[in-house]
Formats: C-alpha cells, sequence, structure tokens
C-alpha cells in the first residue's frame, strides 16, 4: 500500500478496549494502519472518568481527565478516542477548564503535585470523524479490496458521539457514519433510531427498561432491512450484541442481528481476515452475512 | 562691547556632536573673534574648578552635547545650568537620550554583565566589576557612577533651546549660532536648527502608491533610489522625523532613523511613526498583519533609536 | 486665562447614590484645579437641577461644566442644551458617565465611589483644553427612501406619499406586498389577509408621490443625515413595465412550469410568471434560470403573444442614483429552516410541513384550493401542531418569535374547521399579550382542540405498537401531566419562528447600522426610539428590528413615518462638528492620510504638497488624526490635547 | 494583612458598539469589577498609540481598546487601522517589557453587554495575578 502522507496521532483506546471490547482495539489499530493515521498510544493514560463517576465525583472526574490530557498535551498531536463516553468526558473536561477559571485553578493546582501542566491546546477527536475528514473518500477508495457489495448496515451512532456539543454533526440526526459506509460500499438502511438510548448502564439496574430500549433498535433495524448493525460505542455495542438473546428470551422474539464495529466493516472492506479484525470472538454469528457479501472470505 | 561667553560641553556622547563644532572650519576661526569661550574640555584646557569658580550666570551660552548617563554627567548638568543664562541641548543625545539611550533596554546589572562578564573577548574570571568607590591606601578613589536609566537633559536640568541632530549638520549649527548672535532668542522651549515640517517635505523620492505590503531590513535589499523607500518597505522614520537636515541618508539611498525627532505638535515620535506605518500596512486579516508586525524586528531599535529616553515610556520594565 | 469649571455629581436618586457615594465625589472635585463649585444633586436632568446649572453659569461665570452622571448617549444633548442656554458654548461641556459604566456595575460602594472619582478627574482635566465650536446646518433633502415593500414599508410609504412628499420604494422581489400576501386569515379577528393588503397595495402602485422600484436591491448608501445618495440595482424583468398591461396572456402561453416560490414549491409557476395574481406592479418578470429562451436559446412564446410587445429580452439591468435625505428600513424577516431541527423529521418524514407551507394549503387561491391534504391526496384525520420550532431553544435562536402562539391557534381553528380532525397543539407556554388574543386563545380551548403542555423532543415513524403504523408519532413529556406522551398524528405542522433575513449583514452594512445579539437590526433606543437607529436619518420599522405581529408593524411603519415627516419639516438638521481638520502649516505632505479615509474627505495638493479635508465629506471617525506621523491633523472636540489629559488623569 | 491589588485599567471605547455595549452592559445591571475608565472616542480607529502609551507611563496596569466587530465598523473599516496598529503596537509593547495581558483589543458590538463585561472581568482578574505596572517608579530607578 503506497501511503502519501502519515498522519500521527496520540490515542486513547479507555478501559474497555483494553477488556470487553478488544475488537474494537484490533480493528481500529488495523484500519488506521492501513490509512496511514499513526496513533501513539498514550504514555500512562489513567481512567477517563466517565461513567457513574462523573455524575458523583465532578471535579475528580474532570481531574482525571486533565491528567490525560495534560500527557496529551507534551506530544503537541491531536488525541485520538474510539469510545464516545471518553470522547465526552475529555472533551467536556477541555471545554469546562477553558470557560470555568476557578475549575482551571482547582485542576492545575493538582496537577503541578505531579509536576503536571495543562494549558488547553489538546483537541480530542474521535476516529470516526479523524477518518472522514482527515483521510477522506478518496483514500479509503483506494483501498477497498473487498466489495462489500451492498451490505445493508444500521449506522448506529449512540448517544454520546454527537451530544452534547454537536461538534463533529447534527446532534438529533447525524450522518457521518451513513457517509463512511457508503464509500466502503456498504448501504445505510434508514434508521431514524440512530442516536435513541442503547439501555447503557441501565442493564445492571433496570433490565426490563433495558432490554426494551435494545429491542427498539434491532425492530428498527430489521424494519428496514438491515443485515448488521454498525456500532461506534463499546457499550452500545456490548447491550446489542450480548443481551439480544435475552431480548429474544424476554419478547418472545428472534432477532439474530450481527453487530459490527465500523472499523470491522472498514476492514472487512480493505479486506483484512476476520481474526484479525478479531470478528470471530463475536456472539451473534455473523459468517452468512460474509459469505453472502464478501467476494473474498478470509 | 563685551564678546558673549559660550561654553561646550560633551557627555554621554560619541564625540560626533563636537566634531559638527569643528566642522564649522574657518568660520570657527571668524567666530572667535565674536565670541568668548570659556569652557570646552574636548578642545580647550579647562579644569572643573574653573567652571565652579565662576559666578552663576557668568556664561551666555552653553552648548550641552551628550545624555545623562551618570553621576558626572548630572553634575555638569546642574552646574552648567547654574553658571549659565541660557543652556541649549544640542544634539539628539542630549535632546532625546540618543543612541546612549539605547540602554535604557537593559538594567544597569545587565549591561555590566554584557560589558565586564560575558563578551567572548572578555577575560575577567574574577568577574570584577567597575566600581564607584574603592579604597586604596592612598586613601578612597571614586569614579561617576552609572545610572540605570540614561536621562534626556531636560529630564535632569531646565533647558532653554533644544539643537536635533546627530550630529546637528552644518549649515544649521551655523544658523543656531547666528541666531544666539542677532540677540533675537526665539520663546523658551523652542527647537532650533530644524524644520517644522517632517523629512518628507525635503525628501525628493516619489511617493506614489503609500501601502507597505512587506517589510524589509537595509541589508535585504537594494532599493530603488528614486522611490519613496517607505513604499519599497524599509522603515523610514521620515514621516515622523523633523526635517532641516536636507534629507541627507535618503540622498544616501538610506532610511531615516529619526535623529532629529518629533515635530512640533507629537508627543512621542515612535508612537506615531508606528502609527503611520502600521495604517499603512497592505493586509486584512490578522495573520498577515500579525506576521508584518512581527517583520519589525527591534521594534524599539526601529522607533527609538534615537528618542527611547524623550519618550512617554522611556526605558524597558525591569 | 485659567478656567473656572463647575461640577455636578447626580444622585439619579439612588441609581448612582447607592454605590457611589456622591457628596464625597463632589468634594473630592472641589480640590481638582480651576473648578470652583462642585454639587451633588439628586436628579441634575430635571428642571431645577439644569437651573441650578444656568445660574451658576452666570452668577460665578463658569467657563467649563462637567456633569457626572449617566451615559453621554442619555444626556449629553440635554445638558448641551442648558449650557448653551445659560450662553456658554455647549462643547464647552463634559460629561462624565458614573452610571451606566460605574454605579449600575458594581456593588462594592467603596470601589465605586474611588471609580466615579477618577472619571470625574477625567472629565475636568480634559474640560480644560475643550473648545468652542460651531454646528454647521444642513439643509434636509424631503425625498424619502424605503426599503421593503412589505406591509411595514407599505404603511410608511403611504403615509410620508399622503403628505406629500415624494417616497421610493424599493423590494428585491417582483411584486410588493411581502409574506402578508401569502398568509389566509390572519389572527385573532380571522379576517382575510387579501382582503385589508390588497388595497393598499393598489394604493401604493398608483399613488403619484411614490416611485416604486420592485425587482430591486439598494447596492450603497452614502452621505449624511438630509443629504444621502441611494444606488440601487434594477435587476432586468424582460418586460417593459411601461408597455405591459398585466393581461396575463404571456404566462399562460409559456410552456414552462417550475416550483412557485410564493407557493414554497407546493405549487407551479410558469418561468414568466407574477408572483401571484393581485400582485403590484402586474408586470410579469421572465425568470432567466428556467425560460427556455435564455437557457436553450428557443421559445420566444411569450413575446409571440404578448399583445402589447412589451416582452424584452435584450433589457439590461440599471443602476440608478438618488438623491434622499432620509430612510426607512423594513426589509422583514425569514422563516426558520425547520430542516435544522432535525428530530422532528422536516424534509425527511413527507406530512411534517411548516405552518408557512400551510397558510398556503389553507388559502383559497393556493396549490390545494384552500384544501388541507396529505401528500397522498388524502384529508388527515388527526394534526399535531408544534409551537417555538427554532424559538426559544439555545441551539437556535433565543428569543421568542412572538407570532407563533396566536398563529397556531388560528392554524387550529382552520384545520379543525377543514377538517374536523383531532388536533394537537403542543405549547410551552402560551403567550397570548394583544389585544383579543387571551379571548382569541379561551375561543380556542372551547373548539375541542387539545393543548399539551410540553416541548416536542421528536417527530419519528417509529412505531411501538400497531397503533403507531403508518402514523407521525409525536413524542413529548406533557409536563402538566409528568408523563411522556406519545401521540400518533397524520399531519406534523411546524410552528417556524422569525429570524433576521440572511441579507441582513449587508443591509447593515450598507446602511452603517448596528445589529442586536439576535441579529435583528438594533434601535436607538429599545424603549425611547424604537424606530431610530444609531445612524441619524436612518430609521428602522417592523419585524428587521424583531419579530412582530401585523398591528405592531403598521405601528412602527406608521412611527417610522412620523419620525421621517419630522425630520424633513425641520427642514435643516445639524452636522455633529467632531471631525478633522488639517493644520496646513504643520502638514508635510507625506500622503499617509488620504487613503485611510473611507470617505474620500483627504485629498491632496500637490501644488503646495499639503493634504487638503474636505468638511462636508469628513463623519469624524479620527483615523487619519491617530495616522498623522506630524501631528498636524486633530478632531475637533476629541483633539489630542483632549484625550492626553483625560487619559493621564484617569490613569494617575 | 495585604491589600488586595486593584488594577487601573483605561478602555478606549467606540462610541456605536464598544461604548453602548459597555452601557448595555450597566443598564442590564451586570456586575464587573469597576477597575475599568472609560474614554469615549468615535471610532476604535482614533486610538492613537501615543495614547496608550501615554496611559502605561502616566500609572494605568492596563489598556483596553475596543470597537465594533470587523466588518461592523461604522466607519467601514476604521477598526482594520486599529488592528493594524495594535498588533505592532503589542510587538512594541512586548519588548518594553508589558506583558501581552496588558494590552487588549477586542470587538464588542452595542448588544454585547455581557462580552464586554465578561473582558473587563478577566482582564482585570489577569492583571490582578500580574500586579502593578508602575511604570511611573520604572522610569525613575536611577542606580
Amino acid at each position: 500500500m503506497n501511503l502519501q502522507t502519515t498522519m500521527n496521532f496520540s490515542y486513547y483506546p479507555g478501559c474497555s478496549l483494553e477488556g470487553m471490547n478488544k475488537a474494537y482495539d484490533k480493528s481500529a489499530r488495523a484500519v488506521c494502519d492501513a490509512l496511514g493515521i499513526n496513533l501513539a498510544e498514550l504514555n500512562d493514560w489513567n481512567c477517563c472518568g466517565a461513567s457513574a463517576y462523573i455524575s458523583i465525583r465532578e471535579l475528580r472526574a474532570h481531574l482525571l481527565s486533565a491528567r490525560n490530557l495534560a500527557i496529551a498535551e507534551k506530544e503537541k498531536k491531536d488525541l485520538v478516542v474510539v469510545c464516545p463516553s471518553c470522547l465526552t468526558t475529555l472533551t467536556k473536561t477541555n471545554h469546562y477548564m477553558a470557560e470555568n477559571p476557578k475549575l482551571r485553578q482547582t485542576i492545575s493546582k493538582a496537577l503541578k503535585e505531579t509536576e503536571l501542566q495543562y494549558w488547553g491546546s489538546v483537541k480530542v477527536r474521535h476516529l470516526l470523524e479523524v477518518i472522514v475528514n482527515e483521510v477522506g473518500q478518496n483514500e479509503i477508495k483506494a483501498r477497498i479490496k473487498n466489495s462489500l457489495k451492498d451490505l445493508k448496515v444500521a449506522p448506529y451512532y449512540g448517544c454520546q458521539l454527537t451530544r452534547p456539543f454537536g461538534e463533529i454533526d447534527d446532534k438529533e440526526f447525524p450522518t457521518i457514519l451513513d457517509t463512511l459506509l457508503t464509500w466502503v460500499g456498504a448501504k445505510p438502511v434508514n434508521f431514524p433510531v440512530k442516536t435513541k438510548c442503547c439501555g447503557g448502564m441501565l442493564m445492571m439496574t433496570n433490565e426490563d427498561v433495558a432490554l426494551g430500549l435494545v429491542r427498539n433498535l434491532l425492530e428498527c433495524a430489521r424494519e428496514n432491512g438491515a443485515e448488521c448493525i454498525a456500532t461506534i460505542c463499546p457499550l452500545c455495542h456490548m447491550n446489542l450484541e450480548a443481551y439480544q438473546d435475552n431480548v429474544n428470551k424476554h419478547f418472545g422474539t428472534d432477532y439474530k442481528i450481527p453487530i459490527l464495529y465500523f472499523t470491522q466493516i472498514i476492514g472487512l472492506a480493505f479486506g483484512f481476515s476476520r481474526k484479525t479484525l478479531g470478528i470471530e470472538e463475536e456472539l451473534t454469528p455473523s459468517k452468512a452475512l460474509f459469505e453472502k457479501h464478501l467476494e473474498v472470505i478470509r | 562691547m563685551t564678546k558673549p561667553k559660550i561654553a561646550f560641553n560633551w557627555a554621554s556622547s560619541c564625540g560626533g556632536c563636537e566634531i559638527a563644532i569643528l566642522e564649522l572650519g574657518t568660520k570657527l576661526v571668524e567666530l572667535k573673534d565674536k565670541i568668548d569661550i570659556v569652557f570646552w574640555p574636548a578642545a580647550m584646557d579647562f579644569k572643573y574648578s574653573d567652571l565652579e569658580a565662576m559666578p552663576d550666570k557668568n556664561i551666555d551660552v552653553t552648548f550641552f552635547n551628550g545624555a545623562i548617563q551618570n553621576s558626572e554627567n548630572e553634575h555638569m548638568a546642574q552646574l552648567l545650568r547654574a553658571k549659565s543664562k541660557i543652556l541649549v541641548a544640542f544634539g539628539a543625545c542630549a535632546y532625546m537620550g540618543g543612541i546612549p539611550a539605547l540602554a535604557n533596554t537593559k538594567s544597569k546589572q545587565q549591561i555590566f554583565n554584557s560589558s565586564y562578564k560575558e563578551t567572548p573577548t572578555t577575560d575577567n574570571p574574577q568577574g570584577i566589576v567597575p566600581q564607584s568607590k574603592f579604597q586604596t591606601p592612598e586613601g578612597e578613589l571614586t569614579i561617576p557612577e552609572l545610572y540605570n536609566t540614561v536621562k534626556t537633559l531636560g529630564q535632569v536640568v531646565d533647558v532653554d533651546y533644544s539643537v536635533p541632530g546627530c550630529p546637528p549638520v552644518g549649515p544649521q549649527v551655523e544658523k543656531v549660532v547666528g541666531t544666539f548672535l542677532s540677540g533675537e532668542l526665539p520663546p523658551k522651549g523652542a527647537v532650533l536648527g530644524a524644520s517644522d515640517k517632517s523629512l518628507c517635505h525635503e525628501c525628493k523620492l516619489e511617493k506614489t502608491d503609500r501601502k507597505v505590503a512587506k517589510l524589509v531590513r537595509t541589508y535585504e535589499t537594494i532599493p530603488d533610489p528614486k522611490k519613496c523607500l517607505l513604499e519599497q518597505g524599509i522603515v523610514c522614520m521620515g514621516p515622523a522625523t523633523r526635517g532641516g537636515c536636507g534629507a541627507i541618508c535618503m540622498d544616501a539611498n538610506n532610511p531615516c532613523k529619526g535623529c532629529y525627532g518629533p515635530l512640533p505638535n507629537v508627543v512621542d515620535q515612535g508612537a506615531k511613526m508606528l502609527s503611520a506605518l502600521a495604517s499603512i500596512l497592505d493586509a486584512d486579516d490578522e495573520e498577515t498583519i500579525q506576521k508584518l508586525a512581527d517583520g519589525v524586528v527591534d521594534p524599539i531599535g526601529t522607533f527609538y533609536r534615537y528618542g527611547l529616553a524623550k519618550s512617554l515610556l522611556r526605558r524597558t520594565k525591569q | 486665562m485659567t478656567e473656572k469649571i463647575g461640577v455636578y455629581v447626580c444622585h439619579c436618586g439612588t441609581n448612582i447614590g447607592r454605590t457611589v457615594d456622591c457628596k464625597s465625589v463632589a468634594e473630592y472635585a472641589r480640590g481638582l484645579p480651576n473648578v470652583v463649585v462642585a454639587r451633588d444633586y439628586q436628579y441634575t436632568c430635571s428642571d431645577p437641577g439644569q437651573e441650578m446649572i444656568k445660574n451658576d453659569i452666570r452668577e460665578l461665570g463658569l467657563t467649563r461644566v462637567v456633569v457626572a452622571s449617566c451615559s453621554p448617549l442619555m444626556h449629553e444633548p440635554t445638558f448641551r442644551r442648558t449650557v448653551a442656554s445659560a450662553g456658554l458654548n455647549p462643547f464647552l461641556f463634559q460629561m462624565a458617565n458614573i452610571r451606566e459604566q460605574c454605579s449600575w456595575i458594581t456593588e462594592d460602594r467603596g470601589l465605586g465611589t474611588e471609580r466615579a472619582k477618577e472619571i470625574v478627574a477625567g472629565a475636568v482635566t480634559r474640560v480644560n483644553f475643550n473648545e468652542p465650536l460651531e454646528v454647521k446646518k444642513v439643509p434636509v433633502n424631503p425625498d424619502v427612501l424605503i426599503v421593503g415593500g412589505g406591509i411595514t414599508g407599505i404603511e410608511s410609504a403611504l403615509q410620508i406619499a399622503d403628505s406629500g412628499k415624494k417616497v421610493w420604494l424599493v423590494e428585491k422581489e417582483p411584486s410588493i406586498g411581502g409574506f402578508m400576501s401569502r398568509f389566509d386569515k390572519t389572527f385573532p379577528t380571522l379576517d382575510c389577509a387579501a382582503c385589508i393588503l390588497t388595497p393598499k397595495m393598489v394604493s401604493v402602485g398608483q399613488h403619484q408621490n411614490i416611485e416604486l422600484l420592485t425587482y430591486s436591491d439598494v447596492i450603497g448608501f452614502e452621505g449624511y443625515v438630509g443629504n444621502f445618495t441611494a444606488k440601487i440595482r434594477r435587476r432586468a424583468r424582460y418586460v417593459d413595465e411601461e408597455k405591459c398591461t398585466g393581461c396575463g396572456q404571456c404566462e399562460q402561453k409559456c410552456p414552462l412550469s417550475v416550483p412557485s416560490e410564493f407557493e414554497c414549491g407546493l405549487g407551479k409557476r410558469k418561468a414568466i410568471y407574477r408572483p401571484f395574481p393581485q400582485a403590484v406592479p402586474g408586470t410579469p418578470v421572465i425568470d432567466k434560470e428556467h425560460c427556455l429562451y435564455f437557457t436553450k436559446g428557443v421559445c420566444k412564446v411569450c413575446q409571440k403573444f404578448c399583445p402589447r410587445g412589451a416582452i424584452d429580452f435584450e433589457q439590461k439591468e440599471k443602476i440608478m442614483e438618488i438623491p434622499v435625505g432620509t430612510a426607512i428600513i423594513a426589509t422583514g424577516f425569514d422563516v426558520f429552516d425547520a430542516e435544522r431541527v432535525k428530530e422532528y423529521g422536516y424534509g425527511r418524514l413527507p406530512n411534517v410541513i411548516t405552518s408557512l407551507e400551510f397558510e398556503r394549503l389553507t388559502h383559497a387561491s393556493g396549490p390545494t384550493a384552500g384544501k388541507i391534504l396529505l401528500k397522498n391526496g388524502k384529508q388527515p384525520e388527526s394534526i399535531a401542531i408544534i409551537h417555538c420550532v427554532g424559538s426559544r431553544d439555545v441551539n437556535y435562536n433565543e428569543y421568542c418569535s412572538r407570532v407563533c402562539c396566536m398563529y397556531s391557534l388560528k392554524t387550529a381553528h382552520l384545520v379543525h374547521e377543514k377538517t374536523e380532525g383531532k388536533v394537537y397543539e403542543f405549547y410551552i407556554d402560551m403567550r397570548a399579550f394583544g389585544k383579543g388574543y387571551e379571548e382569541f386563545y379561551k375561543r380556542l380551548l372551547e373548539e375541542d382542540v387539545t393543548f399539551i403542555r410540553g416541548r416536542v423532543a421528536e417527530v419519528t415513524d417509529v412505531a411501538q405498537n400497531p397503533s403507531e403504523k403508518g402514523k407521525l408519532i409525536v413524542v413529548a413529556e406533557d409536563t402538566l401531566l409528568g408523563i411522556v406522551r406519545r401521540i400518533p398524528v397524520d399531519l406534523v405542522i411546524l410552528s417556524v419562528g422569525l429570524q433576521p433575513r440572511k441579507d441582513a449583514v449587508d443591509v447593515a452594512h450598507i446602511f452603517s447600522i448596528s445589529r442586536s445579539k439576535d441579529g435583528f437590526f438594533l434601535e436607538k433606543h429599545p424603549k425611547l426610539a424604537p424606530v431610530s437607529t444609531a445612524a441619524d436619518g436612518i430609521f428602522i420599522a417592523g419585524s428587521c428590528q424583531g419579530p412582530k405581529d401585523i398591528p405592531d408593524s403598521v405601528a412602527q411603519g406608521g412611527a417610522a413615518a412620523a419620525n421621517v415627516l419630522s425630520l424633513i419639516d425641520r427642514k435643516e438638521v445639524e452636522l455633529e462638528p467632531t471631525i478633522a481638520i488639517i493644520d496646513e502649516n504643520a502638514c508635510s505632505g507625506c500622503k499617509i492620510c488620504p487613503e485611510l479615509c473611507p470617505y474620500h474627505a483627504i485629498s491632496f495638493d500637490e501644488g503646495k504638497s499639503i493634504a487638503v479635508l474636505t468638511a462636508a465629506l469628513c463623519k469624524g471617525c479620527g483615523v487619519c488624526v491617530a495616522a498623522c506621523p506630524s501631528g498636524a491633523i486633530e478632531q475637533q472636540n476629541f483633539t489630542n490635547r483632549q484625550l492626553l489629559a483625560e487619559v493621564e488623569a484617569v490613569s494617575s | 494583612m495585604t491589600e488586595r491589588f486593584e488594577p487601573r485599567i483605561v478602555g478606549f471605547l467606540c462610541k456605536w458598539c464598544a461604548y453602548t455595549g459597555a452601557d448595555l452592559a450597566g443598564t442590564s445591571r451586570m456586575k464587573y469589577p469597576p477597575n475599568i475608565n472609560p474614554i469615549r472616542v468615535n471610532c476604535s480607529g482614533r486610538v492613537d498609540p501615543t495614547l496608550v502609551l501615554k496611559a502605561f507611563a502616566s500609572g494605568a496596569d492596563g489598556v483596553l481598546i475596543a470597537g465594533c466587530h470587523p466588518g461592523d465598523c461604522h466607519y467601514t473599516n476604521g477598526n482594520m487601522k486599529t488592528i493594524k496598529r495594535f498588533k505592532l503596537l503589542q510587538h512594541l509593547l512586548d519588548e518594553f517589557g508589558i506583558e501581552k495581558e496588558r494590552v487588549r483589543l477586542e470587538w464588542v458590538s452595542a448588544s454585547e453587554g455581557e462580552r464586554y463585561a465578561s473582558v473587563v472581568r478577566s482582564m482585570t482578574e489577569e492583571i490582578r495575578n500580574l500586579g502593578p505596572l508602575n511604570w511611573k517608579r520604572n522610569m525613575e530607578v536611577i542606580a
């Protein structure tokens, strides 16, 4: 593959990509490699402060975020994340520190204790947006080795990619993933619930409600003829994938919709093996899908 | 009729002003019959004690060149003020601080460090710097104390008239001397030996398009000898500087550096030049403007080469 | 001569007095050089307050006066008049603003008092150097420019023209009438919009004092109050207005139909068209973008059929320069682009329409001849009306668009009347503040409309149960019941808000007027000068200043007309003498200044080799003054000495 | 206990935008530190750099120049002259050792009362952190 340019970024994987969502990490790295996006994992990164933490201990969550940002600032590169929760928390800290001098002072004081300093210059970006805006259509199309033959995909964004800031796309009805899927030869289906709740952490506390929410997503995908759902968030991915059986049991349905990270779909089009993309680790089988859609199965 | 008593003094300056007087040549000899020189350390043998011994207001006119940079300069300024009826700040240094006042971009400490410790040619392992007092077996020796901030003559004593220029050009010196001999004195505070209009008024270079799209330093270009230097991107202080010199620098294809000082209605020569130059910068977006602004390397040296001590801010922060 | 300065420190009731110790400020002022009297007073702008100043001028022989009170924007003219009536040149007066920018912005009386003292010191020091100035008077050209031919502009034009003054009315569109010409009925009276608007349009068209320039734009506006020159571009209509009788033959014969802008794209028009049948003027225009002759070089059917030979494909646009003395800007508004609110699905879900589209649907001469129909041609059985689309929303426009609540009620009434369907109104607050509005709301409450108080979260076609299948589901939290409701309906009408016109920025530039934070044109004072602008002689009226309903727009149109007529009747106006002057003895001819002047007021006299200023062209920005490296240019009442004195006093 | 340092800021406000915006802040009863002394000029383009130097030389700790947003100048483009002078002036002041935070050029429209208030707030805060400039004393240090 001849690479015309190399784009350098710092990379913040976040906690879930080291554990439950390894496949996301794997496929993201593989795709970036192919696209000339050089991801240098942030040295000594820590928890981003997301999930329940920021709701309960807001200041400390910001401090956790700020530490990551301070480390990233030394690298003088944009910071790429793949988990929308990390994206939101890091971006929130960035915004709030810029707007609130008191918070900035408190955090700066704390950071000083570990000889760190944060000036507010780090730009936090989601990989999806980086691929679309920095790489672009032509470079992506040039790397396609395996036609997806109009694979019908429901583009699922989840709640946090565009909210609350709306910096990447429209808050309520984004289309950036739809665009990217088109570029790699897939066919995004009408999916009006694209930013609706996946149940999130309700799965632990109020499973009935959460399963209902997952069902709404699956139902809408099926109604619109989607053969799989593309995700960009580790938590969405897990709820849709791991709880599909529970949904079927609970509601007497028979959904069997493969759930793929958007990076896995790009990877497939680029001709990577399923192993490289971590696809064999999924719970809802997608093999049939590939047989139907890919010219070369690896 | 008694001949008017005249004194010359040389404070912190290069001596060019003394040369400017000598440049009068044969006319100086003619002058000898009309005036009585009572004090001129650079050319004749006078002692300070001679001066101290004079009664107050004994001298008719004192031409004082050089800035006030040390305690001796100030002492002489006060002494001559007391002894003179008319005190004239002669030359850019006495009038505005001149080149010595560029020392105001540094502190005394920094100057000592640079001069006595840091220059590559300095060999001073013990790090000795001048002391104003030193005990010897023979007693205490003193030398003048260097000031942290260079001042103009007018900032330490009351000055009657000023003659700008580095140095004042010959024809103007003649005119000034003529003025005093005539006895028709201009109002106190007047600037003598210079025009009330800027150099642009007497400069022959052609002004066509008042836009500056790039800035260059003199060593970076060979300017078109017919066109206004400012329009060619060379910062020429001409618009903000009194004429009278005959635009001799521009005749030599060199920009004016401002030695004749600000115009009558102007408070701060550098600020005015800065404002005029910025106003005609040919740029509309912030980035280009910033680039052009940054193109003025050493703004103090550019806008205040001769006038720092007389400027509003006088010196840098320390 | 040393000056004798009088200083008056105003308490302005408690407005200043609460956070500034006015007594001690006056005491402090008494100690300043040349101050011979300093008093504090409750309301200096009151008659006795002004009388006190006049007395002091007469009795103490004051040569300078400083009043420390409110902003000069408020009472500078007042006190200038005061000192003038006591025989002092008004420019020997200086105002110190210790209210807007001092007492009102702090709670700290100590700091507030300190600041007030410094501000007073600045004014006192400066006033020493103030110079008497003569105010120049110039005649006012009685011709008036009105920009915008909506109901506001129409009202202004008729008022002024009826008084015998000449009006140039400029309208961008092929016809005057504005948004009102597209409405069916008007709230709260439900009278037909066309019935009340059309006669006025006709009057404008026929008025001997109104020069109507439609299909035209103002592209330049120069000069000063009483003496402006408007540059107007008349776009080519390709139809000779003199010859055309408006018979409509051309429109009938034109073979090409395109979506009509007037009908929001719901209906068609021809390539040669009048936006609507009652258009004024009745002369059609040829749409060059679509016309077969212009795009393909063939056709000319209209030319063939025109009985008067009015079609002129060779017509060129014309630039006119018109001298006027005053101008009224009544450029109106744009409706909010509903597509921006993605969650309401406008543009994506076919049966989500805007209120303006509804106006056309329900209009008897609209595309459906007044029938309310879904995209499939059926009549809706249930309809939702969503308020505040794009309004009262930090994501779009924060302000309330003022008219939507009432027109939504009207919509509900009309849609219910025509379809007998079930109508739901989703509102945040019901704002029924005008005359007869609350009563109208009451009436609707009794008309079987379901009001749901809650901001709609989304409109979706994703059904969650069989009853929702094939419907649009409106999801909202009913804040009165405290539950989330999902209401399935057939038709959703979005009550879109009003926003500044896209070209408001350009108009503001052309006329040198400001815009408020929301983007509408900024009035001189929100209460006391609602149709004036900071630029003398230029007035604003109607929705270009902020959302307004028809009665308010008409009222403003009339108010602007009254302001203009008052100016014209004064016959001459005074010009601020704060212009630049060049001292020809000091000018060195460096040529820095001439090109800096945006008004070409500075020229260069090659003979004398000096710059020369034409006073009538100078507007007093002072750019040349700051630039002049010789210090040869001064600005009257803002001289270097005055400003340097003020700076020094407030800095030390 | 040391007394809190109250910076003295001189504000040059154009009468069409910034001064009106500053009035609006007051009319709306917004609160900001009373540390700014406003001087009204017709246009920010009238602000001769001499005036700024004069302010510092006379004892001001900071100088604010505020005018109409670019493109909104009542005098077409006076503010563009201002930004050019400002950039060069800032460059000069930098060499004089006067920190960038002490001299600001801000665009404040007639409707931006809140913006004006927040500019003054942040400027006061920043200068308070920098401490007094005290230029008069700076010039007098001889030894």
